[in-house]
């Protein structure tokens, strides 16, 4: 009832794990992948070892959730085991990784594809390191000459960049993205950043001062960005921020996105986050009279 | 308000227990379960989980920099606290070997002081020094690696020893993972259920970033754990390997 | 024990009532400085009667509103008997006003000029017409040209833009404000826009589809823009996005405002939220030894 | 989940009651005060205030643009609703007098069934078709303009003749601002409190915008209101002028 394709890849319900959560090891992604999420993600690979920021590093504001992991990483050359051991895992497996250079994210991307993922999720859009990440995101003649390199060593394999939305290019770089290649699009990584001040120690909270926000406190802001996308680019598009509810997921496809990806909603609902909104998606369906999800992709426009 | 965020908090009491550990008091009582952590912000340093050893009380042994830093800290200055969280001690029947390593005897303070069981407890250090919170452990064994406190002896010698002299329900420990790898041993071999606290790199603190989860089956210790019984603790990567800081495999 | 000055405004504490919110006319005006507010801001008016948009106009979608009202607005000439009533209010009375152009900004600036608020509010921010707003809040060059024009006919009334947080070039905008004579600078208006889609409908709930963010859910994106804004401008700054508590306001002065505005928090805490805040502020001033308010400003830097 | 954000429900039922108004009732179900209305959002045309005249029902009189596209669903239709807001009537003292003047029925209608008073109610309407929901009313007086059902006479002569005849503790009414103008004078004159539902152009409906204020206390009908007492009636602008979309202040 919920299986959906999207840029190739057949998923047994449109909900992904969200790169950056859990995604550290083959054994927690397993355990992702058996609550019922449709695919997962492993966390943003980097060319090099790297610690990341320092705690706190993920922090819950309310309706939010605030991070600057800083993106750490084993580096692609120390996760021969890992690669092993996720072939194992039932569902689609998808690859998010970065670098500091376009060489960089060709060099991370050729050792990636050897291990075959089921798609490459492209990371141009973490605010949280000062080298990697947004500032790939912001221009679109960036972006798209990333991809363009991207798609040359990815073969077979789908391409999917993910994008910032705090840019008033965000149009323009989808745009680009897509014209060099682009198989689908994700949209987003996390917003602003913003900054929590402790009144009493009168200092940014935050080890790296700021941190991108997630959670249901987005939304609204997802959703809007996903209406836009669906009516300016030609690529399936597959939204995140602040989904959490089977009826979340239905949203942001009547918005315009063919899957969704999940996960502050972890922090909020459980890691079995996936199975229960895909529950609510089959009962509201079923109330609905929908019998596939197809019919639902960009229906509020 | 927020729940999971760092809330400021003043230091209400700072006591030196040993050359390398201070107990904490700050201005805010958690409802806690002996074994859970909290998160504690040491202001423009760092973020660390540590258990808490009192309601408002934690205890805490120096050996790096956020550690360093709390230790300069005096009472009046705030520090941040979040939580508390992860399962903490739940423990079936009565009769309960407590054993505690190193600063691993200030979480099992808690458990001593609000478990509510039959415990024979084993605490030790390397010396004399560095032994605190005695006063809290019924049925006290005490040993040193010098003898210069209570017995000259491991901490699992002397639970091997009364783990065959009386019969217990459960073992329930906090130490050095080495020490646990080998009461595990012994547990398993006399056949009594384990109880371990046990610590990994811990980001979020929350279940989220996934850093501090175990292999073969992805258990977060900062939300199933700390607190690991035989068969979390079986088969699984403890006592074998972790991750550090960028999520490289490193051996114990 | 909480008097501020910003621009030359005496204030007998920092909270002011953000433009948009209870400002339709001077009875409520009154009621809200009666309520404790340190300065009060009229609705903001512009060049001919304007009806705004359908409802749903305003909502609240859990940690934030969302609201498209549109800048209904009677327009400047059918206000005399308003303006003759706002004599009565204790405190000071900002205009805020917007325009198509900005032969219109200046045309209503003229006339509001003649009526002496304490201050004018320049809407460059709103996101929710098509023509009025945001247009002139995220180029430098048109925002420096605007505040200039608007200067010319200012006289000794200080000039504040309330700025969009919705576009990279937010802090050169504010630089071209302050460059071309800005007396204070205010950031921020709603964030997004953002869009709520309702699955059963099959339809955007707002009536112009979209709706500008705000309330506590974009507290911490507030902190992040006004610490920026801090470091790069030399003019006073008013924080706006979220306040509503009384440590709200301290830490957005740590970040480095000199007052706030307070809008969304109505909501939340009611029409006294201003009094809550200001004791909430002395609590925590006498708790922490602060005698002024003064030197919390930028004190998180 | 949102509270102050419209939820999509069925209609489970639509009734025709008179020529111009219908009752139409939807699949949840409101704790609420008599008096208290909700913001009810016809999906892709506008959203209006109502209100409730029982915990699952409204009854709507078609006037424009939003109100003829609510008459023109069906049972099944989806609508979107949030609420209940406002004050809804708090009278003291046990005999009231209630007065609904055309589509004013409706919320008097779910005073008369929930109020637990000693009611005496006058209805009137222009004529004989629009009246509805009579057997709700005890102590019923009808009247129209035209005669064609119960007393040839405005609401206002019968109440007025009422007030005369009996001691009321209070008079609760809902209509046109003319009739209510007029009640207001003769309860002034017979001294009895009134208790007015009155109505502005609302946008937000849950007082932060303003628009519904009035002068010159900025009384929020959407929030402080929509029962108004004589403090609040007397010496204001109610009965004088009101605002427009625009804010443009037009005479009554
Ligand atoms: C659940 C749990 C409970 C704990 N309870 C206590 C306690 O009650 N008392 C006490 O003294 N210590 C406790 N610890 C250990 C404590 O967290 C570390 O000693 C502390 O983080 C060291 O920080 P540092 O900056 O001083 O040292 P560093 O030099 O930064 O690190 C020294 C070692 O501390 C550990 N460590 C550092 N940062 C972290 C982190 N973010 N997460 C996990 N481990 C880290 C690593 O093993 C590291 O190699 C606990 C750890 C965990 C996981
Ligand atoms: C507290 C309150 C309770 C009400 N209860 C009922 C009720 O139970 N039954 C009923 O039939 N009507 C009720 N009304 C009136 C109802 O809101 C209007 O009839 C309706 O809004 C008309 O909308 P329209 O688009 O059909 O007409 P339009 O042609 O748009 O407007 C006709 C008139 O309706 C009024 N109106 C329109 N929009 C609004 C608005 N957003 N806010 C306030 N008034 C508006 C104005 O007076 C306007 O001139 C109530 C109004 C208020 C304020
Ligand atoms: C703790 C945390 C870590 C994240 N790490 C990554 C990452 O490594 N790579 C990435 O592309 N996005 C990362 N993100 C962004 C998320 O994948 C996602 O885009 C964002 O959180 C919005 O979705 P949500 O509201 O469902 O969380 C991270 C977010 C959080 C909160
Ligand atoms: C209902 C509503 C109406 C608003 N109208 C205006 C306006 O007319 N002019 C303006 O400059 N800002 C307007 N704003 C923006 C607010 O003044 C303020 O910048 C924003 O809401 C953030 O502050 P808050 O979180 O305290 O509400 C409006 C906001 C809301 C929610
Ligand atoms: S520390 Fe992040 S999942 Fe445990
Ligand atoms: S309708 Fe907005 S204040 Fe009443």
């Amino acid at each position: 009832m919920l299986t959906m394709e999207i840029a190739g890849l057949k998923l047994k319900n449109p909900t992904i794990l969200a790169a950056g959560f859990l995604g550290t090891s083959a054994s927690i992604l397993k355990r992702v992948a058996d609550s019922g999420a449709g695919a997962v993600t492993i966390k943003s690979i980097g060319p090099e070892p790297r610690e990341g920021n320092p705690n706190p590093t993920v922090l819950c504001w309310g309706e939010g959730l605030m991070n600057a992991v800083g993106l750490p990483t084993p580096g692609y050359k120390n996760m021969t085991r890992e690669w092993a051991e996720l072939k194992d895992i039932s569902v689609p497996v998808i690859a998010s990784f970065y670098g500091g250079s376009i060489s960089e994210f060709v060099e991370v991307a050729e050792a990636i594809v050897e291990n075959k993922p089921a798609m490459l999720d492209v990371n141009i859009g973490c605010p949280n390191t000062k080298k990697h990440g947004a500032v790939f995101g912001k221009d679109p003649e960036t972006a798209g000459k990333l991809i363009n390199k991207i798609k040359e060593v990815a073969g077979s394999i789908p391409v999917m960049p993910k994008l910032t939305p705090n840019t008033d290019n965000m149009l323009e770089v989808a745009k680009a993205c897509v014209d060099n290649g682009a198989d689908a699009i994700a949209g987003f990584n996390t917003w602003g950043p913003g900054m929590v001040i402790d009144v009493n120690v009168r200092k940014p909270v935050m080890g790296f001062k700021t941190g991108g926000i997630s959670g249901p406190a987005v939304r609204p802001l997802m959703v809007k960005g996903i209406y836009d996308l669906y009516e300016k680019i030609d690529a399936p598009i597959v939204a995140v921020g602040g989904i959490m509810y089977g009826t979340d997921v239905i949203e942001a496809m009547m918005a315009g996105a063919t899957a969704v990806e999940i996960g502050s909603g972890i922090h909020y609902r459980g890691i079995d986050v996936f199975s229960k909104a895909c529950s609510e998606m089959e009962a509201w369906m079923k109330e609905n009279g929908v019998k596939s999800l197809e019919e639902l992709v960009g229906s509020a426009h | 308000m927020p729940t999971d965020f760092p809330q400021s908090y003043r230091l209400t009491g700072v006591r030196k227990l040993t050359p390398t550990v201070k107990a904490f008091e700050f201005a805010h009582e958690f409802d806690f379960v002996p074994g859970q952590f909290i998160m504690v912000w040491v202001p423009g340093v760092d973020e660390i989980p540590i258990s808490l050893s009192g309601p408002n009380q934690i205890t805490v042994k120096k050996v790096g920099e956020a550690t360093n830093a709390l230790h300069s800290l005096k009472k009046g200055d705030y520090i941040g606290v979040r939580g508390p969280y992860g399962n903490g001690f739940s423990i079936p029947g009565h009769r309960v070997l407590l054993v505690g390593g190193g600063v691993g005897i200030a979480p099992m303070k808690a458990l001593a002081q609000y478990g509510e069981k039959d415990f024979t407890s084993v605490i030790g250090a390397q010396d004399k020094t560095e032994l605190f919170f005695r006063q809290y452990f019924p049925g006290l064994h005490m040993c040193t690696d010098d003898g210069s406190a209570g017995e000259k002896a491991f901490a699992t010698v002397v639970a091997e020893r009364l783990l065959k002299d009386r019969k217990f329900d459960a073992v329930a420990a906090c130490g050095p993972e080495v020490m646990l790898k080998f009461l595990f041993q012994i547990c398993e071999k006399a056949n009594v259920p384990a109880y371990f606290s046990m610590e990994r790199w811990m980001k979020c603190g929350i279940g989220v970033c996934g850093h501090c989860s175990v292999d073969p089956t992805g258990w977060r210790v900062c939300k199933e754990g700390p607190v690991a019984d035989g068969t979390v603790l079986r088969n699984s990567e403890f006592f074998q390997y972790k991750r550090d800081q960028a999520g490289r495999e490193v051996e114990l």
